[in-house]
């Protein structure tokens, strides 16, 4: 076998007191070989970046390094004093970054930031650095590159900043690139071109990647070989194909396990419909931004458009699409969070569109949100009990009876009748988005809307919560719109699906004929992006 | 761009046209009218000199007509006339600005570079002695009643070492020119300058220490550590110019406030600009000097305002194109 | 309650403050006890320097009232001021925040243009044409310094209001049938609170520099012994009594140092949030 | 408190030094506090327009220390046996400062066209004269309609200025443009008038008298700060320091300085003379023993002390010691703190609040406020401090808005002119500080003082002022305070500054700097 070009022994990495831990990386060795992609697993909190940053000599300020080694070229990284790390930065190990949104600076044009990277080493001339930008945004195929280096990074999409971010980490040709979740704030077809390129990229470069995800489905696409973390340990290592299909540390089981399966769920054929409870039709909603008192131009956008869709009783509609697609106005929408511009929504016969007031109170008892961030859905400074009781008493119901339902309401979630006195923070998101769920069953509406409910947890989270909603729905004959951007969800738990895009629902159907059999040129793009999925159709297959 | 300015100075227009309105009506709720502080100046009077003086003011036409022939000359850049001081209003303000523009633009200068200077210096050493020393001394400094450190300043500096003038705007009657004078107003400045600037250095201090520290922490910030960059450019170009936005916005509002807000520093130090001029028209129930006054103050402030807007879409490119 | 205080009471900065804080507090609470005469009494020679008797350790005045009698009854005057003007700004800056940031649209401009406007006024002039017009007295004081002073909180309450209008907790709020004044009231302000308090906390000491200087240029209550009327008062005869401005001087520093220690150790305390974003 | 007071009358000593023979040259550098509004003397007339265009215009005569009449634009005058036709007879070489020769005929048009317009105090005085006539270029005769005792006590700068009626007759006097280059007779023309900075005047090279003025140009330094203004004579920038121009507190260690003199003379034509009003109208002012109580709890010893420096005196009644028919002879009020509280009870005072409003002229009026305050406090009078600006104090004054009010006036030297109006019942009328302002009426007063006046030898008048001095200062209408002593401050080589009643307002046509 090949030398490594990394190798990280008995890395122990201190956390500050306090955290929860005391270690935020402890006792972990792994090797990096050139040439190939190494996946870095975990979940959150699990320290599986935290490696990687000591080898950039990047951590936070209050976490160190207390024992171990990490060799690179034969010397030991964590001894290099600053000069030398930032000779290495950059020139030797590059590295990008999750939020392409932030990691640029906002108030340099791209090709400065690019040119930068030589800058620092003292590479080019100041012209010959320009030069070398457009050509590296070229090679990592930016439309229209002149124009993009003369670009401040906001006038970019998320996509092609990464690819901005990318370039820079090229330019002096590393012999390591380090990307820390590159691709999870992207839309997954983006992700899809990200992946390419960094696949493609490294085998033109020869580069060694170590490639930090949370996400099997991207380990799936792009690892040659995989570490799996768990608080700040590496539980199981090996090639992509053994820790996939083989997992041997019940950790790693599990996480696989609890991947939502593009197979599973609903039954091959569309099962009877029963009678609709809720009928949208020919549903509107632009926005007009910008537009001051006198002057300038108002810009229109069409968040939903022309959108028509019906919701039988104890059915799952999944409404998929990447951001901005109009998916989440159409669920506020629904609800009245916000107003449509035309159209109606009829919940058991009665236009919600078109109420006011009392009437509109009224109403929404039957029709309830789940939201996503289970941070931001609940009153931090309310206790459990106040926040599901809230909703019947502002209904008039007694107090005592609101209290004594949000306690069944509790351990309908699985949740302590504790509980009640407690505090939000005092939860886990797990736990929290349960209490979101009991809030919104406590008016007991017979339709609930579930907007991307389960995007912010990790995936063994999210698989409980997704059985939970699975299981609520038949107990309590809900029917449920479930709003998300991911694929897998959708597929494991909704009875149809309508996919949309730029406003528009450009196709619905049943979940399974989506899947298998899709019409619209677009659902394919969308369904081809999901990462891991074509190992996993071989794998099925 | 063009059309940018045009409309906030549109908007300028209005804010203006209120607050004169506002004033208008304050300044006349007050007892006592110029009318009767003239006579009671004239060391003799009655009710029909006083009311002569009225009529000769325009005092004795109902207040909306009073209102309404005001704001027509101010409409057409017409501040009136102050009939106690037998000047038109412009030409007295006119008289006074420079000074204050002066002493308020020089604190202003003192305030943020060593303010800016001081929180990027404490921030690079944020934990260590130097900071909590820069950190406190700011404290200290926004703690400090303004006139107070004003006064202390004439103690030490003017009284007690004797090395800087303690009043005024130049050496009354030396009659200096050219180089000396302006040496001369130097050497009366530099107290009130300072006094004056030091409660906004503090301010800017701790803002530039606190914006260094937020955006020290941001992404971006890794990114140019990830190139390889020093440190020291680093700061530079990419801290310190995100962190210069909020106290740009800042620094915006406070240069305009500080036209109108210099009565005290003026007042300790007999220095003759707008702000004691408005204290004096304000005992003196001049009433066009005064609404002049503040007509003067709030439109620095709806300049200042304006200036900062257009700085800050060329800094931020965001705002530029957006 | 105790891991804020915890919390706190790790930053040393307001520990010192809350210390002076309480040191003053009590000093105005038994000024009338240790000083039972009035302040405004004139019990020995004009200008007896400090230290030079015993009974009167700060010395006397221009017309030989006794300074240390006069600070601490300032003290009263001063806490006053301070606390009274910041809750009638905060009566009239929240209202004006909470409905401009929650219902948006038509009313947040029209509250905010009016909001603006006031800061476009230079704020101590002002106060002083304010003061004058309805001439010194401790209302009017109050009232001027009130006015003044509430825009910060009404853009404050405003920005918090919107970024939390947008939470999803409001939002479920809304959906489970809540009105727009519960809503307010029992989601939306509790939640502003904390950096209400800190900005509070900070605006009792501007109040009481902005009380200083209205006194100081005479403008003060003519009745009440206030320690911006003591240095106004001494600004005249710096020159042969220093320790007049001295002492007070040093009073109004203290105090309002000791406020923005503790402004600042609520914010580490109160919202880390906010602690970061400095101000 | 003693020492300090043996210092200052020292150092007043030394200003009454011998004097040299006079030196042409030099520029003295004087203070002018406030800014004026105007130099047209004939328009506006106090203190600081008179301070300085006192040596621009001038009038027939001045007036000694004695306030007895000296020469000026007029040589010399006759009276008639009947006091009712006064003749002056004028320099015959006086030019206007633009060149033009002066006349009777300015005079006649001044008192009788231009200030009968314009000048209210006057105006007064005028009632009493039928005619005013120029039967030759220097020859000017006024006809009385009845004996006016202090006649000849009006032709002073600042109550009779010398305007030129080839600039003003039959104009708008007021928007005339010339208001802003004064153009008068006297010592000193107008240079220039830097708005906040500097008033200059020149000598005027023309002037009648023989080598007078001496100074070459006068320089009006305007300070608005007190404390400045101290600075300013400290460090040399000024050499003059008029009666109020700093604050008292300062007076002591200026006056220490090296080469320093100080003088409380050039105020006797004033007589400034300070009281606070007493609403008689209604209130527990209205009752004369509540006055009286007033009186009795007052420690103006202190007050003259500790703010006035030791300078002045505690005023026996409405007339002061240098005005012409004071007499000594009345009750005294001393401080008597249990006398007041006596009274008080007898009236039955039961603590009803009362306002006083101080005089907004400074920090030496405000402290007497307070004190006075804490005088009344200690006797059991609830005083409130109502603090208002000078717009405010005269509004309310005007309007009789107030219960008790610092006030100082000044005397003219006469008590017809300067004493009956603040007395007798004619003069009650809303709309002025200077009048009846308290509202007392008494027949007796206003027949002595109309007797008074109109008596024809200076024993009738004696013994009628007398009487009514005694009268008022039992009835107590308004509480008097101090005779002020205001002191000129100047440098030592400055000479003659202070030779009039009038002191530094027309002291420079004498002035002269020792080299």
């Amino acid at each position: 076998m090949r030398e490594p070009v990394l190798r990280i022994k008995n890395l122990k990495i201190a956390l500050p007191a306090g955290a929860d831990r005391d270690f935020a990386v402890d006792e972990v060795s792994y090797d990096l070989y050139p040439g190939e992609i190494l996946c870095i697993v975990g979940e959150s909190g699990s320290g599986k970046s935290m490696s990687a940053n000591a080898a950039m000599g990047l951590l936070p300020d209050l976490v160190r390094p207390v024992a171990g080694e990490i060799l690179f070229d034969g010397k030991d990284i964590l001894k290099l004093t600053e000069d030398e790390m930032m000779d290495l930065r950059g020139r030797r190990i590059a590295m990008i970054f999750q939020e392409p949104m932030s990691a640029l600076n906002p108030l340099m044009r791209v090709e400065d930031q690019i040119a930068e990277v030589f800058e620092a080493h003292d590479l080019l001339t100041p012209r010959d650095r320009r030069r070398r930008a457009i050509e590296l945004l070229t090679e990592v195929g930016i439309p229209d590159p002149e124009k993009a280096a003369r670009a401040y990074p906001f006038q970019l999409s998320g996509g092609q900043r990464q690819r901005v971010m990318i370039a820079m980490a090229l330019a002096l040709e590393p012999k390591i690139l380090i990307a820390d979740e590159p691709t999870t704030a992207l839309d997954v077809t983006t992700q899809a071109q990200i992946l390419e390129l960094i696949r493609d990229l490294q085998e033109r470069h020869g580069m060694a990647v170590m490639f930090i995800t949370h996400d099997f489905g991207v380990v799936a696409e792009i690892a040659d070989r995989v570490a799996v973390m768990q608080y700040g340990k590496i539980v199981e290592t090996g090639t992509a194909d053994e820790v996939l299909d083989h997992p041997q540390h019940p950790y790693t089981q599990k996480l696989i396990a609890a991947i939502p399966k593009l197979a599973a769920g609903a039954a091959p054929e569309e099962p009877a419909r029963k009678a609709p409870i809720l009928e949208v039709e020919g549903l509107n909603k632009t926005y007009v931004t910008g537009g001051g008192l006198l002057f300038s131009k108002p810009r229109v956008v069409h968040a939903v458009n022309d959108v028509s869709l019906s919701l039988a009783e104890g059915e799952t509609l999944g409404i998929v699409g990447e951001s901005g697609s109009g998916k989440s106005s159409v669920g506020r929408c629904l609800v009245r969070l916000m107003d449509p511009d035309s159209g109606t929504v009829k919940l058991a016969g009665q236009d919600m569109a078109h109420l006011s007031g009392e009437a509109l109170r009224e109403a929404r008892k039957s029709i309830q949100m789940i939201f996503q961030d289970p941070y931001a859905s609940l009153n931090p400074r309310a206790k459990v009990g106040r926040i599901i009781a809230e909703g019947p008493m502002a209904h008039g119901v007694p107090r005592a009876e609101a209290y004594s339902r949000a306690v069944k309401l509790l351990d309908l979630v699985d949740l302590d009748a504790l509980a009640i006195d407690r505090y939000p923070h005092e939860f886990s998101g797990g736990q929290r988005q349960r209490i979101g769920i009991a809030r919104a069953l406590a008016l007991e509406p017979r339709v609930i809307i579930a907007d991307e409910a389960v995007s912010a947890l990790d995936v063994s989270i999210q698989a409980q919560v997704l059985d939970l909603l699975a299981e609520l729905k038949d107990r309590l004959n809900l029917a449920l719109i479930f709003i998300t951007h991911d694929l897998r969800v959708a597929a494991q738990i909704c009875d149809r699906i309508a996919v949309m895009q730029k406003g528009r629902i450009v196709e619905m159907g049943p979940a399974r004929a989506i899947f298998d059999n899709p019409q619209n040129a677009y659902t394919r793009t969308l369904i081809e992006a999901i990462p891991g999925r074509e190992k996993e159709l071989a794998a099925a297959g | 761009m063009l059309r940018f300015i045009l409309m906030r100075l549109g908007k300028a227009a209005v804010i203006l046209i209120a607050i004169m309105t506002l004033n208008f009506f304050l300044i006349h709720a007050a007892p006592g009218d110029p009318a009767a502080v003239m006579a009671g100046e004239a060391g003799a009077a009655d009710a029909k000199f006083i009311a002569q003086l009225r009529e000769q003011f325009g005092l004795d036409k109902p207040l909306l007509t009073q209102l309404g022939i005001y704001l027509k000359g101010v409409l057409q850049f017409d501040l009136g006339f102050s009939y106690r001081q037998q000047m038109p209003v412009a030409q007295l303000i006119l008289d006074r600005l420079p000074a204050t523009l002066l002493l308020t633009m020089t604190a202003f200068v003192i305030s943020l570079v060593l303010g800016t200077f001081a929180g990027v210096l404490a921030s690079a050493r944020v934990g260590k002695w130097s900071d909590t020393a820069i950190s406190s001394l700011a404290l200290l400094f926004y703690a400090t009643p303004l006139y107070w450190a004003a006064l202390m300043a004439v103690l030490v500096f003017s009284v007690y070492f004797n090395w800087l003038p303690g009043f005024g705007y130049e050496t009354v009657g030396a009659n200096h020119t050219g180089l000396a004078r302006l040496l001369d107003i130097g050497r009366h400045l530099i107290l009130p300058a300072t006094t004056l600037g030091l409660f906004f250095m503090a301010v800017y201090m701790r803002m530039t220490r606190a914006s260094m520290l937020e955006v020290s922490q941001l992404d971006f910030v890794k990114t140019a550590r990830a190139k390889g960059l020093k440190r020291s450019i680093i700061q530079r170009r990419h801290i310190f110019r995100n962190a210069m936005l909020p106290v740009v916005t800042l620094a915006g509002l406070q240069a305009g406030q500080l036209v109108g807000g210099a009565v005290l520093t003026e007042t300790v130090f007999a220095w003759p600009g707008i702000g004691r001029l408005m204290f004096e028209a304000l005992a003196q129930r001049d009433y066009n000097l005064l609404l002049g006054v503040f007509f003067v103050s709030a439109a620095m402030v709806l300049l200042f305002n304006l200036i900062t807007d257009i700085l800050y879409r060329f800094v931020d490119p965001r705002i530029r194109v957006a | 309650m105790a891991d804020f205080w915890k919390r706190f009471c790790r930053n040393r900065g307001a520990v010192i403050g809350i210390t002076i804080l309480a040191v003053v507090v009590l000093v105005a609470v038994l000024a009338p006890l240790v000083f039972p005469q009035s302040p405004w009494r004139m019990v020995q020679r004009p200008f007896l320097p400090p230290f030079s008797m015993e009974q009167y350790p700060l010395g006397t005045d221009a017309l030989g009232r006794n300074v240390m009698s006069g600070l601490a009854y300032g003290a009263q005057v001063s806490l006053l001021v301070g606390l009274v003007s910041t809750v009638a700004a905060l009566l009239i800056g929240i209202p004006i925040g909470a409905l401009a940031g929650y219902f948006g649209g038509w009313i947040d401009d029209a509250l905010m243009r009016f909001t603006e406007f006031f800061q476009t006024v230079p704020s101590f002039a002002l106060a002083i044409v304010l003061v004058a017009i309805f001439e010194p007295s401790i209302q009017s004081i109050i009232a001027a310094i009130a006015i003044v002073s509430w825009p910060p909180v009404a853009r404050l309450v405003r920005g918090e209001v919107l970024s939390l209008r947008s939470r999803e907790y409001i939002e479920a709020a809304i959906l489970s049938g809540q009105t727009s004044a519960a809503i307010i009231l029992r989601q939306v302000l509790p939640n502003t609170l904390s950096p209400i308090i800190v900005l509070a906390s900070l605006m009792v000491a501007t109040a009481i520099l902005l009380e200083s200087s209205l006194s100081f240029l005479g403008l003060g209550d003519p009745n009440m012994m206030s320690w911006g009327y003591m240095i106004g008062a001494a600004r005249t005869v710096i020159r042969q009594a220093w320790w007049l401005s001295f002492f007070p001087g040093v009073a109004i520093l203290l105090t309002v140092l000791a406020l923005n220690l503790i402004g600042e150790g609520l914010n580490d305390a109160l919202n880390p949030r906010l602690a970061r974003r400095g101000k | 408190m003693l020492k300090r007071l043996t210092t200052l009358a020292a150092t007043l000593l030394v200003s009454t030094a011998l004097h040299a023979e006079p030196v042409a040259g030099g520029r003295a550098n004087v203070v002018i506090q406030p800014e004026p509004p105007s130099l047209m003397m004939g328009l506006v007339q106090n203190g600081p327009t008179q301070m300085v265009a006192g040596n621009i215009y001038e009038s027939l005569l001045r007036y000694d220390e004695k306030l007895q009449p000296m020469p000026q634009l007029a040589t010399s005058w006759d009276v008639s046996e009947d006091g009712l036709t006064y003749t002056f007879h004028l320099h015959d070489d006086v030019k206007w400062h633009d060149g033009k020769p002066f006349t009777s005929a300015d005079v006649v048009f001044s008192a009788d066209v231009f200030l009968r317009e314009t000048h209210t105090r006057l105006r007064a005085s005028l009632e009493h004269v039928e005619s005013i006539t120029a039967p030759d270029d220097t020859t000017v005769v006024f006809k009385l309609k009845q004996p006016f005792g202090p006649f000849l006590g009006i032709f002073e700068a600042g109550t009779m200025p010398m305007i030129p009626k080839h600039i003003y007759e039959g104009t708008d006097y007021k928007n005339n443009p010339a208001n802003n280059t004064p153009i008068g007779t006297g010592p000193f023309k107008f240079k220039e008038w830097v708005k906040g900075s500097h008033i200059l005047l020149t000598r005027n090279e023309e002037y009648y008298e023989e080598g007078k003025p001496y100074l070459d140009e006068i320089y009006w330094h305007v300070i608005p700060d007190a404390a400045s203004r101290a600075v300013a004579y400290e460090t040399g920038v000024v050499d003059v320091l008029p009666g109020g121009s700093i604050e008292n507190f300062d007076v002591q260690r200026i006056a220490d300085m090296e080469n320093t003199c100080v003088t409380d003379k050039g105020w006797e034509y004033f007589g400034p003379l300070s009281w606070m009003w007493l609403n008689n109208r209604e209130g527990p002012t209205a009752d004369k023993r509540f006055r009286q109580a007033v009186m009795y709890a007052m420690d103006r010893d202190f007050a003259r002390d500790a703010l006035w420096n030791g300078l002045g005196k505690v005023a026996a009644g409405p007339v002061s010691s240098s005005t012409r028919f004071f007499t000594e002879e009345v009750t005294k009020y001393d401080h008597d703190p249990e006398k007041a509280k006596a009274l008080l009870a007898e009236m039955g005072y039961k603590g009803e609040p009362v306002r006083l409003l101080p005089l907004p002229y400074g920090e030496t009026w405000q402290r007497w406020a307070e004190a006075v305050k804490q005088n009344l406090d200690e006797v059991g009078i609830n005083v409130e401090l109502v603090s208002t600006d000078v717009a405010g104090w005269n509004q309310k004054l005007a309007e009789w808005d107030y219960d008790m009010a610092f006030t100082y006036l000044y005397q003219y030297g006469d008590p017809a002119l300067g004493v009956a109006r603040n007395y007798v019942s004619t003069n009650i009328a809303k709309g002025s500080q200077w009048n009846n302002v308290e509202g007392y009426e008494n027949k007796e007063i206003d027949d002595l003082f109309a007797k008074a006046a109109v008596a024809v030898t200076a024993e009738e008048r004696q013994k009628l002022y007398t009487e009514a001095q005694q009268k008022l200062v039992d009835d107590v209408p308004v509480a008097w305070l101090l005779e002020l002593g205001f002191p000129t401050i100047y440098r030592c080589n400055v000479k003659d500054l202070v030779t009039t009643a009038i002191g530094v307002n027309d002291g420079f046509k004498d002035a002269y700097i020792e080299k």
